[in-house]
């Protein structure tokens, strides 16, 4: 598995444990983009010679496969630059349709691209913000769902998974409330793409967000998908080449979805390195992965048990959540520790994630994180509880 | 000749030039404009119907000469059909460019534009005529996808 | 030149002139993106591990060339994911200060993404917007400006090189007229950066924007630049990770500038893409390749003179211009000819070039734009010509 | 001991451990607060002064070991110092992380912060205390750039 990451394979000593942050690229995405870059570079506003034929073939193909990964029509993925993007963008574009009196529900374990956008909104539109709670586990606590879900709720921001804690949603009881009062809802994908396919049909959320460097592709793209019905509505976010129908001094009018929300040359070939990422990814037997995935995140959690003053923020289950674990030790700095594991060969990240509001919640200021993906195994959880009891010890 | 240049048939260009059809009806019993947004071709077309059926037809159209034969095309043909003739011409058409698939005997010009098969790019040309022809039997006028 | 060029290297036979919409990625550029992806990848924001060290060096060492390329500090650069992006973030950071009453001008030149997003700041805020318009020649009118710059007048929103005619604003006496009334200047330098490096301290503008795709650079990627004492004056645009000192359910603090613009993972790889292929780009002898664009420019227009039924759109002059030449030809529709074109092994572009308001200036719906960048030479233009006489009989 | 440990010298922990001047003077002639947004990190710096010379220092640090032993330190030497002497201090100190150079004998006790000269991320760490010195001599009191 290594061997298909350029980079994992050329350090070999490196024990990579931030894919939560950034997932290494797959051999096939680099190649994609290299093969696109080098035989098919063109912009794809529909050029009529052939080389802007195969750029445009190219990007629209890519659409598709984002629609295979996530089980919904190509005319609904949007590329963006990212999951940031499309979340602003959805702030933006349905928020335009909000006004004050009307409610948007976010939850406490958000990652701030799918929060501050919100707060944001919140200055322009007047709304009110309500924030579902996040109980000591680092499970949102859906039992308050009913009292904070009301008739003036337009639309529920939240991530799939906890960036932090690993916490896995229950998309379905969220949407199945949020459909109670007629609320949309957006999840936030960004730490889910990389654990497998998704099926959005099934999830039956309304807009859902993405990255592609979490998930093993080039940086510099994401995808939001919409309901193709949602999507025909909603105004445009930016303005600027190819979102416009016609345009004259007195206004324009609008292109179709999706192209209606991508204003300017979109990331072209990072499109193509996604796509071929996601047909790698969708290559894979992701019930054995995700297995894999579990057990070793098992051996983890036990490991870290037997760590002295280290605490695991949220769940100590190896079950049913993303494997992504989070950490603080007794009168350790997150830097220092990261610092001495570093010198071990381990890359992990110490802060407070993009997640302040959670850390808050979990009542701590930063954290130390692991957070493991396909290509990771054993030797790397035996190599970061090796690194810890460095660590415990030089830092003391 | 080399490829692209191919694709200007002779039979193409005379339909383009021929024009059949050109004008606007006022007033109608129907109507649609269909636009390329990516290069500002449109396409403008007037019917006149009767319990369904077509019986004048009158084209404007803005566009290369894909566009045009089309269109000039499609005013000879129309008076006579009604939306599902209107559909299958355009099925016909799409088909063509998308698979290669032959059109059937009633739509044998059609043929005229086989060699745009392997210009993606410009099958939208040759079809936005057949979508306006399709808008404007359907009632709708919305803007072409 | 060409060598330099990995897809003009492989097509041989390919006269690619459509530099105006994408030009072709350098080597040292996809080289670039090649030894990142494969040898720093690791998100940017502060991860204390050696990797994203590396990875934190390279971002900010792009900053540093991108602010060399344009002679200002690199605190200034903001990566945004191209033109289109960087105008948009103006339209929401600075518009967000404008109200009704306040003036913005554009001119009838733009490219959709410098006049769109004026329009939508009009549709948001009720500012007005006025219209500087084009001589039949190509260029502004840069009389009116003295009547169509009012007090009101807080933005000038400007091309500094039109991608349909090359027509060339004369930034200095913009600016100047721009300072008597209080107005900032925003110069969109999309079509300029393909054709040498920019000295923005010289121009005197107070934000600018460009693609990396345009520059020989990575897709995906693009430059805001503003000045510092602005930059840190102005709201974000978009939020997420990175963008936010202080997050709580009550609100969030901004982080200074240029990362305050900065929201979610930037486009890193692509960054230091487009570093490398600036860093080429500053390594020329700008001078001579001038006169070679102008004398190759010249022997173009000279060539254009002679097809019968041709009209450029805009001067006929190779001097003071930029190499881009769009024309008509009476009776022939540009998709046509550039279909001819392409089986001749010419990539030109026919169509509306995103700059509908410009076209209906000079009184047409499309043309064709031939656009000549570095790798280009003689036997380019004389293959065009060529490929112009076989469409006019194909055609007729 | 392997790289980056090696950052962790006794001196540097016993100077964190020691943690000289924590708390807040109150009444005070001059504070700052420095933020690492990053991190979360956060130095508040509160001073007494006579005559533009500190007094008294207190300083209450939430960050890492770096952090701590460079604010630890600072309240050692802080005072008698005026805002030149601030300033020199913290230009030593970011001159010896950024370019090796030894620090003057009056801040001999700044070599600990050696082996932190490559990891450039960690430069901010130990200057945060420097900068909210700095910033109360001055002043000002705006956010950590
Ligand atoms: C003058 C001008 N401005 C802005 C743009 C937009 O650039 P991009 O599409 O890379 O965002 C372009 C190119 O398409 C352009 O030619
Ligand atoms: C849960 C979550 N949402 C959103 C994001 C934002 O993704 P990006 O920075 O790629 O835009 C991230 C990652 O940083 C994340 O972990």
């Amino acid at each position: 598995m290594r061997s298909g990451f350029p980079l994992l394979a050329a350090q070999a000593g490196l024990h990579y444990l931030d894919s939560a942050a950034t997932a290494q690229i797959h051999r096939d995405a680099l190649d994609a983009v290299l093969r696109h870059e080098t035989g098919s570079r063109a912009n794809v506003m529909r050029g009529t010679y052939a080389l802007a034929d195969a750029a445009d073939r190219a990007y629209e193909s890519a659409r598709g496969a984002a629609a295979r990964f996530l089980n919904v029509a190509a005319e609904e993925i949007v590329f963006t630059s990212g999951a940031t993007a499309a979340l602003n963008l959805v702030a933006h574009s349905f928020g335009a349709g909000l006004q004050a009196g009307d409610r948007v529900l976010v939850s406490q374990a958000e990652h701030h691209s799918n929060f501050v956008p919100w707060l944001m909104l919140r200055e322009r539109k007047g709304i009110a913000l309500d924030v579902l709670p996040v109980r000591p586990d680092g499970q949102l606590d859906l039992g308050r769902l009913p009292q904070l879900l009301r008739e003036e709720t337009r639309l529920v921001a939240l991530t799939q998974c906890s960036n932090v804690t690993g916490a896995i949603t229950d998309v379905a009881a969220v949407v199945d409330a949020a459909r109670r009062v007629g609320a949309r809802v957006v999840l936030d994908g960004a730490q889910a793409v990389q654990h497998g396919p998704q099926d959005l049909r099934a999830l039956g959320v309304d807009f859902y967000a993405f990255s592609g460097h979490k998930c093993f592709g080039p940086g510099g793209v994401g995808v939001l998908w919409g309901r193709a019905e949602l999507l025909c509505t909603l105004p445009p976010f930016c303005g600027g080449g190819g979102m416009v129908g016609e345009v004259n001094l007195d206004g324009f009018s609008w292109a179709e979805a999706p192209r209606r929300f991508e204003a300017g040359t979109p990331p072209i070939a990072q499109a193509v390195g996604l796509a071929a990422a996601l047909d790698w990814m969708m290559s894979l037997d992701w019930p054995r992965l995700r297995e894999r995935e579990t057990a070793l995140c098992a051996r983890l959690l036990d490991g870290l048990r037997e760590i002295p003053g280290l605490r695991v923020l949220g769940s100590m289950a190896a079950e049913g959540r993303a494997p992504i674990v989070s950490f603080e030790i007794a009168g350790l700095h997150p830097h220092d520790i990261c610092q001495v594991l570093d010198a071990h060969g381990l890359a992990l990240r110490g802060g407070h994630h993009c997640a302040q509001p959670l850390l808050a919640a979990l009542g701590v200021e930063a954290c130390t994180r692991a957070s493991l993906a396909l290509y990771n195994d054993e030797s790397d959880v035996a190599a970061l509880l090796d690194g810890l009891r460095h660590a415990a010890k030089a830092l003391r | 000749m080399s490829a692209g240049a191919e694709l200007y048939q002779q039979a193409i260009k005379d339909w383009a030039g021929a024009d059949h059809g050109h004008g606007r009806l006022d007033p109608a019993d129907a109507a649609a404009r269909t636009d390329n947004p990516l290069c500002g071709d449109r396409v403008q077309v007037t019917l006149r119907l009767d319990a369904g059926r077509i019986t004048a037809f009158a084209q404007e159209t803005r566009g290369c000469l894909l566009c045009r034969a089309a269109a000039s095309l499609l005013a000879q043909r129309a008076p006579g059909m009604d939306a599902a003739a209107a559909a299958a011409a355009s099925t016909a058409l799409e088909e063509l460019l998308a698979e290669g698939r032959d059109p059937p005997p009633a739509w044998q010009d059609l043929a005229m534009f086989a060699p745009a098969r392997s210009y993606r790019s410009r099958h939208k040309c040759a079809l936005l005529p057949f979508r306006a022809l399709r808008q404007a039997l359907e009632g709708v006028s919305h803007r072409e996808q």
